[in-house]
């Protein structure tokens, strides 16, 4: 056990992206990098199934994608920084994101925020 | 001879570049964010520093995880902006200062520093995202008024360095910087933070009052900073939170004797927007600041 | 408790390869480096350790100038046989050794060796030309006997890490393996060497008298190479020959009381093929040696 | 100066690759270092103008090139690591591309060989 990180499990509702988050889910977090490419983006956009099948997604990593399921993406391993590249593409935001995360609604999430115009 | 003479720590969530491109100036929901701004770019016009020493972290944009850096220093003449999914943002390409930089590079490493180098490739908001807000004449101008010497530090994907690693590496790069035989103005840009979290049902924490303990001790008392664990970053500020062990950098590249002379904090939503200014006595008799 | 039984230092150069690849076993002109690595393969067929933490170097192929490590640790379960420009040499791929690999990423990182990681990179014959010689049945076999932890070290683009510190990060992966708590049996390989210089009008430069002493060294005496610098490795064995400071990784690994039990010597044409096998002490009472 | 390196540019004949040599010919380096890649294989042999083109090769870089002159490749700023696999996709030997930068010729280097046979 890394000294460093001891207790961090206790967090609940945290998914520390680690080396073992990120063998388990490099396929994905490859085609979520991706879409810095336009080429990549307008694949997606313009057929995602055939975007899932170049990058060689399996069943499950396609249908989380499908389904923009944020959270079950995060819990399976995908690191917040490529899925925010998705977000963006599918035009959701971050506090969209992070909504959907605590299971909340946007505007179950928003009330809970100092100035839930600022985004 | 190169010298440092100040720093600051800033937040880098892309939220303050959009805020930026979008004019939010005088948007009650904004005019907190760019009045803390206003006193560190002023001291930069003031100031004029030749380069900017950037601790700052990709966010799975430049780098894949297939082959991730620990720290990683551009040594390149240019950086280009990096597209990060919605095409590159328009703001100048950045520049940097490949005499230093290789010095740098050198020094660091005889110094036991194991850093990666990295030419020419795009960098994103970890950079470009508190730069606008720092020289905010820039995108008009079509060029940033300084150069910059990148370096990256793995934040995303542990084992990420431990903060007294990072202090430590600010401190080689303040030798680094010293023993540079050209005369330039350095100040030294540590990013990231505040508290937030970005993953699971916990996404959405905040926490102002250790931001606050945060702000106070990085220039107080860096030491009960180092010593703190990963773990205790995380649940003091967040997961992602995590990444102000990037200020401890620009902290270990300062003078103990250095003084924080300006301070801005803001949560309107998920990450806490926080900048500092940090001045080191030496800077009032620098060669530019007459 | 995972622990080290022995150590080897052996070249890398591709003739290495393409010699074993064509068969040459019998040929005069090779006969001398086929019977030099006979003992080694015996040791390790006797000995089947389980994983060999292999400090080898990259030649342009797995990572390029754009972004280039100083140390990089592959982490993952599988690596390919990189393509080197003229398809890909018939062995079989790498395999990692996950477990082990992340703990000692975690280790070393905590212990201020900045590596950086990598996963599923193809890799090139700073790895596969030795292989075929200290596990000559895997060709055959389909697959290697043992997991690989190959650790990357920036040989090539200066500046390139001190002697000293690659002797430390070799202690530091002593450290690291041993507070494995799997039970492992555990042998490092350093890689490269011995003299050789291919850029220049000074191409072609080798130097037996000291091949002959640094041989000597490496078990005897390796702080008195430590002290050395990278400029008296390229006079004394050739720029390209300076590699030799992977073989004080390996040595860094071993304990003090590890003993050379053979060496062997062949230069052919441009670059000196050694190899050099180290037991420990207590390697005879490991696990499987009964 | 690195002290590491310093006395180093008394070898006569050596051109160590450093920060600087590397941003010099990034370009060029890229340019060898992509046949590990076998369509630029393919297009180099087919077509070494277009090749030189596509990777934006300055008219020096391709009059090295194209002259497979090893000497001036190594000065200029090549990776003796890149330029292997030109030599090897070129069918040069590193023997041969050895006795080109030393200014002799293959029969020559190789009279000062132990093992003249052994390539
Ligand atoms: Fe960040
Ligand atoms: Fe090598």
């Amino acid at each position: 056990m890394n000294p460093q990180l001891e207790g961090i499990e206790s967090l609940s509702g945290t998914y520390l992206f680690d080396l073992e988050r990120s063998a388990k889910a490099l396929r994905l977090n490859r085609f979520l990098h991706d879409f810095i490419h336009p080429e990549k983006r307008e694949l997606f956009k313009q057929n995602p199934e055939a975007a899932f099948e170049a990058a060689g997604l399996s069943e499950e990593e396609r249908e989380m994608v499908r389904n923009l399921d944020w959270r079950a993406l995060i819990r399976y391993g995908a690191s917040f920084f490529t899925l925010e590249k998705l977000g963006r593409l599918s035009g959701v935001s971050n506090p969209a994101m992070v909504a959907h995360m605590r299971g909340e609604t946007l505007e179950e999430f928003l009330k809970t925020r100092n100035v839930p115009g600022a985004r | 001879m190169a010298q440092i003479i100040g720093g600051i720590g800033t937040s880098h969530v892309p939220t303050i570049g959009v805020a930026f491109d979008r004019k939010k100036n005088d948007d009650p929901d904004w005019i907190p964010l760019f009045k803390g701004y206003e006193r560190v770019a002023e001291w930069l016009a003031q100031k004029r520093p030749d380069v900017l020493v950037f601790f700052y972290n990709d966010h799975a944009t430049t780098f894949f995880f297939d082959h991730y850096p620990t720290f990683a220093l551009g040594v390149s003449a240019q950086f280009p902006t990096a597209d990060e999914g919605m095409g590159v943002r328009p703001v100048p390409p950045i520049k940097g200062h490949p005499g230093l930089a290789r010095h740098m590079a050198h020094a660091l490493v005889n110094d036991e520093f194991d850093i990666s180098v990295f030419q020419e490739l795009p960098i994103d908001h970890g950079c470009n995202s508190p730069l606008t807000m720092l020289w905010p004449d820039a995108v008009r101008a079509g060029a940033w008024p300084g150069a910059l010497v990148p370096i990256e530090v793995n934040v995303l994907q542990h084992p990420v360095p431990t903060p007294l690693r990072c202090y430590k590496l600010g401190q080689a790069v303040r030798r680094a910087v010293e023993s540079y035989p050209e005369e330039l103005e350095v100040v030294v840009v540590g990013t990231g933070g505040l508290s937030h979290q970005m993953n699971g049902e916990r996404a959405g924490f905040n926490n102002t009052e250790w931001d606050m303990k945060f702000l106070d001790l990085i220039e107080r008392d860096p030491h009960a900073l180092t010593s703190m664990r990963l773990a205790d970053y995380a649940r003091l500020g967040g997961t992602e939170g995590a990444e102000v062990i990037m200020w401890l950098a620009m902290r270990g590249a300062l003078s103990d004797a250095a003084k924080k002379i300006h301070q801005s904090y803001y949560l309107p939503m998920t990450t806490a927007m926080a900048v500092a200014l940090f001045e080191e006595p030496a800077a009032g008799t620098a060669r530019k600041a007459a």
